[in-house]
């Protein structure tokens, strides 16, 4: 256990100390919800409409952008390499960071979302059920983007792939993050049922997650 | 087992059945496009455009089929270190997404009289769509890493994580209300589908299946042909 | 937990690590075979052998990141429930240095994650101390590759897997290596090293790993 | 001359060579369009309005995405360096490698994308407007985003601060990339003006970007 | 074209590199201050000092690179219109290698990026012919190196920068190392080595940069 705090700790740290973190992960979301009306146009009904779908949207992208990197210093440092040799079993260490990048960059954005809502006319009465939403998605959205990250770690521009690897496991959470996310009344009451299936989703993937990450570390560790 | 493990033993038997294949695969095509074609019905309702059904439904089928393929070989890779199951999921994924391609290229273009539109976003057709996409993405990991032994590990696990992704399309008009048809063929009750259509179809989907073990086979043999001839390049690189 | 262990508690227990007949294939290329070494505790087994003849893939098989294609590899008389790697610290040409984090929070991690162990002494061994609250990113190719071996003083460990471990460093740090590694194997400990030059200490065996250039 | 052209033909063979390049930018741009009809509806009168804005704000991230690391490998494995020490000055090397990105990553989306827009409705009579604004604004894409890309080469994880600096400069490309790309009659015309404006843009990130690309390199090698 | 030059056409005239009272800042601290040498043509200049001492500062300093904080580098009798830079090579910690690219893909680049040179020469002068067509992220460490090495035989250039030019080499590499060296002199270039090993051949020359540790 305090292994795992050991190297979440650390991740933190460096999360912090590098390129700004938690800071620069805000300023990507603030400006992708800044393009969005720029785009798609002014109207502000329309945009009221769209609005969770687009803050999820945002949360998404935010998240891939910064998570696939989570293995990739630790991978080229040789750090890993002493990781897979140390007394924590692979799928730990790749929960710990997984963790670790949840804390530093997920969570804040979730956190910060409906906060930014009003930058494009969310419903108030929509600010908690999307609260709410996001934290539970965002676990899972940290956990698969570990995948997506360990799958491509050795390769140099794993970037995009990341993208096309992971995005098909995001449709399912985007689909019922956005339902969990309308305000209450605002349509047929399917909030809880799909906030339910969100922490199915993400049990599902704490549990899985770590298993397919370590996997993919050791074919590249090979 | 171990006259399959051999991948010369392999090619050698490939050659001496493909030829059936080929011809069974004919054979079946004729008989379905002329139930397909001539003797099925049209539509009360659909008319003449029902016919793309038996195109599509099979394309469909199959799409979900090789992929299930796909993440059976990659589990038997994993469990039994097969070399031969790593060929046989990372040969299927080109004509997987090919299929796959097929079914929203039909379904398409039958939606536009159906539906009024080429593509709506709904689950089904959402999830198809995700499914071409991590067809795509397992193909991309092949390709971008050189060495096939490493992308065989990782292959594996893109191809089980994917997996994920089948019960959805399957289901998906079951758990949302769609416009796509409910299930009418494999469902517990019993197909709900008229006898003059139901056998062109169920022959088509069995002529789909073969071409599908016939080119599995060739592009399994190709692959296996050019494993050697790098694995030859590269010792005579290696000899020092 | 099994971190807590101390590697030369059974000390006087023999204790041996085998190679037999390994063979090494990287890329679907065989980078070497047949390859059959071993060593005791107290002695210092050094690696030779042309660019490419398999050094760094022999020391991280041995560290259990390769699979040999064939081959076994035994530590007899070892941590029954450890693997090798558990029980060996690999200094390899990748350094496993945070650039972003100082020196000694750099080895304050690895104390941590690797189970316990002493930051000022490890510092000192290697004459860091005066860097410890300097970022690492900040320091010259020598004193990076010294804060790499800190990592064998922090947490003991039985078996030291080097791969050119002086490269880089200055004639004091080499000679301050060379003790090391000779305190080390005074303690029972088994040293595997991969070099081109000179260590500064008589190898108890030798490995050449061939003509290959 | 032949310098440049040496630089560009190795930094295309590289992007072809890692990650599949083309592939997956296309991949990625793809995925971009899947999510927005999931996560802002299937209604298609909306998303008929909305595509052509869809299109461009996929386009940008996908530029953003593949461009933070046009020098970062080149920095980190002291090829950069010899360049700056080289017989090429730094701003024609900035250059090169800004066209190489853009005929790599930001071309063939521009291309692409009006043949993706059929997945999200967009008007056929948008297709040939859309391209030719897309063909323009995509120059000023790469140009800029080489900009972003060599002001955060020293930084670790420079891919969000990239973002954060760059998207400003994407807003007034996207503006006019959006209005240059509506069908003809569906407005007043001011598809042709906002053209002119683009080419402007793209002209002026010609001259600047290289400028601003090499000071930014140069402080790091320092 | 400025990189169509030969460095060696004016063979006879006298050439020197000069520091003068050079002083190097890194990071807001004084690394070294008042540091002169001289190279003449012919002159291997041999560059010591413990770890941190600035060696590779100087190097990129000379390589124009880093801007000394103070003191002047002149080159003089060199050609007028290059900078020192543009008429050095400079073989640094970190090797300016692709790794998606073949060894020989490599060279290509730089010989077309750097003025043109002939390929098939400098892979035979390394030994790395056989490698060619290797992908160079499967080289090992001194290989890598090697293919570091070889644009200095690529390209003809007068000043040779190297940080540290032997590490990671085998015998034998070492050796064709100091025979191109040898060769360079003779031929009337430059050399500017710094290193914590013997290079294998006598510099004319030596500097040390002092007592940092
Ligand atoms: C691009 C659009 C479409 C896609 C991606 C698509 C996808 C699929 C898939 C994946 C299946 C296989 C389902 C299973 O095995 O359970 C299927 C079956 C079928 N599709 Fe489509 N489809 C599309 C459009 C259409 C349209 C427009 C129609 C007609 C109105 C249609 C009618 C059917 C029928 C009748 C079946 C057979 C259902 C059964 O018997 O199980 N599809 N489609
Ligand atoms: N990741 C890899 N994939 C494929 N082949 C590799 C890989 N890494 C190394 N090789 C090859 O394996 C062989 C042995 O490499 P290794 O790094 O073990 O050599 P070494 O003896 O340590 O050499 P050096 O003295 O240069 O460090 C080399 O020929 C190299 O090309
Ligand atoms: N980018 C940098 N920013 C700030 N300080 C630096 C930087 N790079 C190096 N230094 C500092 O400058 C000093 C000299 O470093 P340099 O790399 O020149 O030493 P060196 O003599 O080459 O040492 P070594 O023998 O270890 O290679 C060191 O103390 C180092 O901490
Ligand atoms: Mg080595
Ligand atoms: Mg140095």
């Amino acid at each position: 256990m305090s292994l795992i705090l050991a190297l979440i700790r650390r991740d933190l740290t460096l999360a912090f100390r590098q390129g700004g973190g938690v800071g620069t992960a805000l300023g990507f979301f603030l400006t992708v919800v800044v393009l969005l009306p720029i785009g798609l146009g002014p109207d502000q009904a329309l945009l009221q409409r769209l609005a969770p779908g687009a803050l999820w949207i945002a949360l998404l992208l935010a998240v891939l952008l910064s998570a696939d990197r989570i293995f990739q210093q630790d991978y080229e440092d040789g750090s890993l390499d002493i990781m897979a040799m140390g007394p924590m079993p692979l799928e730990l260490v790749a929960l710990a960071k997984a963790i670790a990048h949840w804390l530093a960059s997920s969570l804040p954005l979730a956190v910060a979302a409906p906060l930014l809502g009003f930058l494009i006319n969310l419903d108030p009465a929509a600010i908690l059920p999307l609260a709410l939403a996001m934290g539970l998605g965002s676990v899972a959205l940290s956990l698969l983007a570990s995948i997506g990250a360990a799958v491509t770690v050795g390769l140099r521009r794993g970037g995009l792939l990341v993208s096309l690897l992971i995005l098909p496991l995001y449709v399912p959470v985007l689909i019922f993050g956005v339902s969990a996310s309308t305000a209450p009344g605002a349509g047929p009451d399917i909030a809880t049922p799909s906030l339910l299936i969100l922490s199915a989703m993400a049990l599902a993937s704490l549990v899985l997650s770590p298993l397919a990450a370590a996997a993919a570390l050791r074919s590249y560790l090979k | 087992m171990q006259t399959l493990a051999n991948p010369a033993r392999f090619v050698g038997l490939a050659n001496a059945v493909l030829p059936f294949v080929w011809v069974a695969t004919i054979i079946l095509f004729a008989i379905g496009l002329y139930g397909a074609i001539v003797t099925s019905p049209p539509d009360y309702q659909q008319g003449e455009t029902v016919r793309i059904m038996f195109v599509h439904v099979p394309a469909a089928w199959l799409a979900l089929m090789v992929y299930t393929v796909m993440a059976l070989a990659s589990a038997v890779a994993i469990v039994f270190r097969h070399p031969l199951a790593d060929v046989a999921a990372k040969t299927a994924a080109p004509i997987g997404a090919t299929f796959t391609f097929l079914a929203l290229a039909t379904g398409s273009l039958w939606g536009k009289p159906m539906w009024g539109a080429w593509w709506v976003w709904d689950a089904r057709l959402t999830s198809m769509f995700v499914l071409f996409l991590l067809y795509i993405g397992y193909m991309a990991v092949w390709q971008a890493i050189d060495e096939p032994h490493r992308a065989a590990l990782v292959a594996r696990i893109v191809a089980l994580v994917g997996f994920v992704n089948i019960p959805i399309v399957k289901f998906s008009v079951t758990w949302w209300n769609s416009l796509h048809q409910p299930a009418s063929v494999f469902r517990i009750d019993g197909p709900t589908i008229a006898p003059s259509m139901l056998w062109p179809l169920l022959v088509m989907g069995l002529a789909y299946t073969l071409l599908f073990l016939a080119l599995h086979l060739v592009s399994i043999r190709a692959e296996v042909t050019a494993r050697k001839i790098r694995q030859m390049r590269l010792a005579e690189i290696g000899e020092r | 937990m099994v971190a807590f262990y101390s590697p030369f508690a059974i000390r006087y227990s023999p204790m041996q690590i085998i190679g037999q007949d390994l063979v090494c294939e990287r890329g679907g290329r065989t980078v070497f075979h047949d390859v059959s070494f071993m060593v005791n505790r107290h002695e210092l087994l050094q690696l030779t052998g042309p660019n490419g003849s398999g050094k760094s893939s022999l020391l991280r098989m041995i560290a259990g990141l390769n699979d040999p294609a064939a081959g076994t590899l035994n530590l007899d008389g070892g941590h029954a429930d450890l693997t090798i790697g558990q029980q060996a610290h690999l200094i390899a040409h990748q350094e496993a240095v945070k650039l972003a984090l100082t020196v000694a929070e750099n080895l304050a991690f690895w104390a941590g994650f690797l189970g316990g162990g002493d930051v000022g002494n490890a510092l000192a061994a290697l004459d860091l101390t005066r860097l410890a609250h300097y970022p690492a990113g900040l320091l010259s190719a020598g004193q990076k590759r010294r804060l790499s071996l800190a990592r064998l003083v922090l947490v003991p460990r039985l078996l030291w897997l080097l791969d050119e471990p002086t490269v880089g460093l200055d004639t004091a740090s080499q000679q301050r290596l060379a003790g090391m590694m000779t305190e080390h194997l005074a303690k029972g400990g088994m040293i595997i090293a991969a070099t081109h030059v000179a260590l500064g200490l008589e190898p108890a065996r030798r490995l050449d790993l061939g003509p290959r250039a």
